[in-house]
């Protein structure tokens, strides 16, 4: 019983959603739209769920007086007063119920300008040294794969730059097919784009598989698959 | 090396679980019941379907009636208005825009001789619309030069419409006769989409036969996976090093079916960390995330035999913001130095500032996406990737279930179907362009129309 | 050992905050310096460049500005230039917005290009901010035959029927040329696929470099031309600085792709330098491993 | 020694900015919100850049301030874009003009506004994983929520991905096109054609990468290593094209340092 409910569940919402797609009929027809609207609601609901979890987790470092306790008291002070500001909407121009919690010269935005804007941004900006890093190290020509990978990435790496333009600008036009600038457009339109191609189509053909997977019941780890 | 792990210790058996899906049946019945519905004139479809069909041709025979005579009688009138010199369109039809849900008639028309489309003497077309034939009529849209189609969505559901078009040109107007009436409705069936569905019928066919053929005791062969065969010896090395084991199942909800396939792959993780009592540690982007990993990994040590190792304060979630996300899970991995790392599941930019992270820390690094704009950077930094479909097909093949092994089956002759359909394709279409042949012309574009989604 | 070999092999494994910081000081240094290289514009930029010119005055462009501060340093400039351009053209420009914090940045080039560098354009006449709508690609489709079914008010809140440049607009067939800029999920694919295609309507626009493989193949039939990342704003910038001379006095405000191309090129040089150092310590090291197997096969 | 080395760099830091503050050439943090604000989220990327050291008190404190603040963001996002409107706006749309936004009353309502009641069950159902019994009841949430997005997600990657990719590809591969053809030019162009066929030999080879059901031996081995070639270079095209948007961040970082915060350029 436990088990035959929720297999029921995903069963009986997957097929009709399938069969929604052919019915333009009301109310088949904004079906699917009005499910993904659910599935907003109920992962809105679940953030009770997670901002719980983060202060119950940061409460009893914090109780416990584990090691770097003292920066779960910024998460916890962090997260408490966002919240507070944002739900009340404190300092917006307009009033609670003027305009959007999100405009300019509440504490809200200010918590989103000051803080999260920066900060998102900044780590964001990391993958600017990672890059550096990552292919330092990876792109060595260790066999035959290793070095189509490099040596693609090099060419294309070069050819955004003016000095991909520079290094072949010499060549005569019968030869233009091998100046940097025609080998990076064709890398990118023709050879990216069919392994891109490639790709996605297993994906589809995987997500396909594992959606009938889990509306037939077959895979369902998260009922213990056992 | 048997191709599907044995099942483990301590797992309930197979006796528990009911032995045929109860939903196979309603499915193949509904999915049956469409197929019918898309044959033409069929009796077995909607009767929506069968009533539409026939108001529409009614609606036609009637409308190319009245077309003449309301014709004439609206020239007249209009013609005390505007000098009538522009040519109309000698035909026009008004009728439910089928495959629909209603509120929608679609108008098509000839155009006159004179349109020869943009920068013509013929500006566009003015559309009227009103509740009866003798008007009056309301200006409802515009048509620029060459366009022979009109759809009104703005119309209510049971109530006889007629239209006129009038051409535009610089100096005076010609207005068309009457179409109509026509009246919108909602269809049943949306018969558009009927390439659609016998894709889906055959994917699906595949699917079912081949998971059916393995319970009735079929043998697939699945080749080798790469990252795989490095998952065991990932956690084992953990083991080994006392040192915790880092899970990350994306930065998507649930609602993405590649955290669907990381969740099943975590379950199998769990199963063997269960195993070997190492440490397992999930920080997660999203809280429904969480429950359900929390739900699978309860599951999995149970069926490990091991539930009092269960420890609910290691699966947590961190906040749903990407790179706050990144910065806490960077930051655990610095403190607490896992020796094995597992991304698996949708990514984003965080990809590389994860991956790089834990190779700073020395982990083994075994990921799976289905985002091809960051696999480059897993195959990269980590040690195995799972690349695109193989994430689908490891979920499959880890959860130690035969019948799963199915799908990988099914997925495969959709590549040979896809693959099929290009090599016939490309070389049909070819041919066709070389000689101009039309009947194989024809044929091309057919195969081009089966392919193609876009509504119509 | 030989101190050559010491140093070969502390290279191949160098620390990567050593990578680090040469990448850090390549950007820092070359920002401060305002280093510039030339630009020879692509065929794909000048497409768009060259459509703009062509669009008489007057003529509708749909701008949606689908980023947000997550992608502006990449995507800002491209909008800077084109609103810049549309304006030279006496084009009427239309903003809207499919990501909540788009709209902010449609304040943005509002407020430093439009409202400082053209005071003469008026709100409502030569441009209108109709704001964001949830909705994704559903926006487009349902805009696509009807606007003024999503769209009742501009972004302020004022009435459509008191914005005059609104008269005339029924659905996107009525705008001449969709220009948008994306940095993901809504963007230029759904601008494609359910406005461009459908309607037949031109659509040109940029996205961030991450995105542009992807949509390459829409170009040419379904896509006017596109711009991928900064290094193609620097290149709409120099065909602006082309056709418009006075663009050239002001480098901190007209070039901004210009400048931020510098740090870049030299960021993706010292890149380049780390790829190449890499494979040389690896080969040498492979090599030298190799003769060492030997030697040892020879004393056994 | 080292440490003392760190302070006195730290402190000639320190008091440069403060001399340039005091001259009035940087912003006053003390002066209005604007100002410290800048200040905050300058000495926040700092702190964030200082990971790329090592992990240290700043970067710990940023992590934790960040984590907090971004939860609660996207909870407050959650619940004035999703919950506010579209439930409490379609159950009870009267009292949610009232208590939240005017607005919502002049709009009709939905006529399937009962619908809504199934989010708010199954929300309710997944809080009860909260309560001490009835836990399991949470799983009927997860179900609905596994049955949706399978649901959706089979039919739009069916017709996206699978359909329209292959629609994409089918195109002529012979770089002419007969005269009597719409678009015919009667050219025959060798560079089109050999890039076409090279492009579809590449799709089919990637595929049959991804071919598990058969041993990739002999001609297919071969073809299907052909494909991990095509995988290769599209990696590494992937890789060699991101660097460029992933540098234009950090220059927009380091801009913000300058201009903004620093006022040198």
């Amino acid at each position: 019983m436990k088990r035959t409910i929720p297999l029921l569940i995903t069963g009986v919402v997957g097929t009709v959603l399938v069969v929604a797609y052919f019915i333009p009929h009301p109310p088949f027809d904004s079906l699917r739209e009005d499910f993904s609207i659910f599935f907003d609601i109920i992962a809105s609901v679940a953030f009770i769920l997670g901002g719980g979890n983060l202060i119950r987790m940061h409460g009893s470092r914090i109780s416990r007086k584990e090691s770097n306790w003292p920066y779960s008291v910024v998460t916890v002070l962090g997260f408490l007063l966002t919240l507070f500001v944002g739900l009340t909407k404190l300092g917006n121009p307009n009033g609670f119920l003027g305009s959007s919690v999100t405009t300019s010269g509440s504490y809200f935005y200010a918590a989103y300008e000051y803080i999260f804007r920066p900060a998102a941004a900044t780590m964001f900006a990391l993958l600017a040294f990672y890059v550096a890093s990552a292919s330092f190290r990876a792109f060595r020509a260790k066999n035959a794969e290793a070095t189509i990978l490099l040596l693609v990435a090099f060419i294309v790496l070069i050819g955004r730059t003016f000095v991909g333009e520079l290094l072949t600008s010499w060549l005569p036009d019968s030869l233009h097919f091998l100046t940097i600038p025609y080998l990076v457009e064709k890398i990118m339109v023709v050879l990216n784009f069919a392994g891109n191609r490639a790709i996605m189509i297993g994906i589809a053909l995987g997500i396909v598989s594992t959606s009938l997977k889990v509306i037939i019941g077959i895979d369902r780890s998260y009922l213990g698959s056992g | 090396m048997s191709l599907v792990r044995p099942a483990p210790r301590g797992r309930p058996d197979h006796q528990t679980r009911p032995p045929r899906n109860p939903l196979l049946l309603p499915l193949a019945l509904i999915l049956g019941g469409m197929l019918m519905g898309f044959l033409p004139g069929s009796v077995t479809s909607a009767s929506g379907q069968v009533e539409t069909e026939a108001g529409g041709q009614v609606e036609t025979e009637t409308g190319g009636q009245v077309e003449t005579e309301a014709g004439r009688r609206a020239e007249g009138a209009a013609g005390d208005a505007v000098p009538q010199t522009a040519p109309p369109p000698p035909e026009i039809e008004a009728r439910d825009t089928p495959s629909d849900r209603g509120e929608n008639i679609t108008v098509t028309w000839t155009p006159p001789p004179e349109d020869t489309g943009v920068g013509g003497p013929v500006f566009g077309y003015r559309i009227e619309r009103g509740l009866s034939p003798e008007g009056p009529f309301e200006h409802i849209g515009q048509a620029s030069p060459g366009a022979t189609r009109y759809d009104d969505t703005n119309v209510a559901d049971g109530l006889p419409y007629y239209y006129r078009v009038i051409t535009l040109t610089a100096s005076a107007e010609g207005t068309s006769g009457i179409g109509g009436p026509a009246i919108a409705a909602p269809q049943w069936i949306n018969t558009n989409q009927w390439n659609v569905f016998i894709v889906l019928a055959l994917l699906l066919g595949f699917n079912l036969y081949f998971i059916e053929h393995i319970k009735a005791g079929g043998k697939p062969f699945i080749r080798k996976i790469a990252g795989l065969e490095a998952i065991n010896e990932a956690v084992g090395r953990a083991t080994e090093m006392g040192r915790p084991i880092l899970f990350v199942p994306g930065i998507q909800d649930m609602n993405d079916i590649q955290t669907v396939a990381g969740v099943t792959i975590l379950s199998y993780i769990a199963r063997t960390v269960a195993e070997y009592d190492s440490r397992l540690v999930v920080p997660t982007s999203r809280a429904l995330v969480m429950t359900t990993a929390r739900e699978t990994v309860k599951e999995a040590f149970l069926a490990a035999g091991r539930p009092e190792s269960y420890d609910e304060s290691s699966i947590y979630y961190i906040t749903d913001e990407q790179f706050g996300y990144v910065a806490g899970v960077n930051g655990y991995m610095v403190r607490e130095k896992p020796a094995t790392c597992f991304y698996m599941g949708a990514f984003f930019a965080e990809s590389l500032i994860l991956a790089e992270t834990g190779n700073s820390i020395g982990a083994i690094q075994v990921a799976g996406t289905a985002m091809p704009a960051q696999l480059p950077f897993f195959v990269a930094a980590c040690d195995y990737t799972l690349i695109g479909e193989e994430l689908f097909a490891a979920s499959a093949y880890l959860s130690g279930e035969p019948k799963q092994l199915g799908s990988i089956k099914g997925q495969d002759v959709g590549k040979f179907i896809g693959m099929l359909s290009v090599a016939v394709g490309v070389l049909v279409l070819s041919i066709a362009m070389i000689t101009g042949w039309d009947p194989l012309v024809r044929v091309a574009e057919w195969i081009r129309i089966f392919w193609s989604t876009e509504l119509a | 050992m030989s101190r050559f070999m010491t140093i070969v092999e502390k290279l191949d494994t160098l620390d990567k905050r050593w990578v680090f910081l040469v990448v850090g000081l390549a950007v820092v240094v070359s920002t401060i310096f305002r280093l510039t290289f030339p630009e020879r514009p692509t065929p794909m930029v000048c497409a768009i460049y060259e459509k703009i010119e062509s669009l008489p005055e007057g003529s509708r462009v749909l701008l949606p500005f689908d980023y947000d501060p997550g992608s502006e340093p990449e995507l800002q400039p491209m909008a800077d230039a084109f609103v810049r351009h549309c304006c030279e053209k006496g084009l009427v420009m239309y903003f809207i917005a499919l990501w909540p914090l788009g709209q902010n940045m449609v304040d943005g080039v509002i407020r430093r290009v439009l409202t400082v560098e053209y005071p003469d354009l008026e709100y409502g006449v030569d441009y209108v901010d109709m704001g964001y709508k949830a909705g994704n690609e559903g926006v487009i489709a349902v805009i696509l035959t009807d606007l003024k079914k999503l769209y009742t008010t501009d972004a302020h809140g004022s009435s459509i029927q008191r914005i005059p440049m609104m008269e005339g607009i029924s659905n996107i067939r009525s705008f001449d040329l969709i220009l948008n800029i994306s940095a993901g999920y809504p963007g230029l694919k759904e601008w494609i696929q359910y406005a461009g295609t459908p309607g037949n309507i031109p659509v040109a626009g940029g996205c961030t470099a991450v995105q542009a493989p992807l949509l390459y193949p829409y170009h040419p039939e379904q896509l006017l031309g596109l711009m991928g990342g900064i290094k193609a704003a620097a290149e709409y910038e120099a065909l602006l600085l082309q056709g418009y001379p006075k663009f050239r006095n002001d480098k901190n405000r007209f070039q901004t792709a210009l400048t931020r191309m510098g740090p870049q090129t030299i960021a993706h040089l010292s890149i380049v330098f780390f790829i190449i150092l890499g494979n040389i310590t690896f080969q040498i090291l492979r090599r030298r491993r190799a003769q060492e197997r030997q030697s040892q096969q020879r004393q056994e | 020694m080292k440490r003392i080395m760190w302070l006195g760099i730290l402190a000639i830091i320190l008091l440069v900015l403060a001399l340039r503050t005091a001259q009035g050439h940087m912003l006053n943090p003390f002066d209005s919100f604007h100002g410290f604000g800048t200040w905050f989220a300058a000495l926040l990327t700092l702190a964030i850049m200082s990971f790329l050291y090592n992990d240290n008190p700043v970067y710990r404190f940023a992590e934790h301030l960040f984590v907090g603040v971004s939860a609660a963001y996207w909870m407050v996002m959650g619940f004035w874009s999703t919950l506010v409107p579209n439930l409490f706006g379609k159950l009870w749309p009267s009292l949610t003009a009232k208590l939240f936004i005017p607005g919502i009353a002049d709009q009709p309502r939905d006529p399937l506004w009962f619908l809504y009641f199934i989010p708010l069950v199954f929300g309710i159902l997944l809080l009860l994983r909260l309560a001490p019994k009835g836990g399991y009841l949470s799983r009927w949430a997860l179900a609905l929520i596994l049955g949706t997005t399978a649901g959706l997600r089979l039919i739009a990657f069916l017709t996206a991905d699978f359909m329209g990719q292959i629609r994409a590809t089918l195109n002529s591969v012979a770089g002419y096109v007969h005269p009597s053809l719409p678009g015919g030019t009667g050219v025959f162009s060798f560079e089109q054609m050999f890039w076409d066929v090279v492009s579809v030999i590449a799709i089919m080879a990637a595929l049959s990468y991804f071919y598990f059901s058969k041993e990739h031996k002999g001609n297919f081995g071969r073809f299907s290593r052909v494909g991990i070639w095509v995988l290769m270079i599209t990696f590494g095209a992937g890789f060699g094209y991101t660097v460029m948007g992933r540098i234009a961040l950090l220059v927009g970082r380091v801009e913000f340092l300058l201009v903004d915060w620093l006022h040198v350029l």
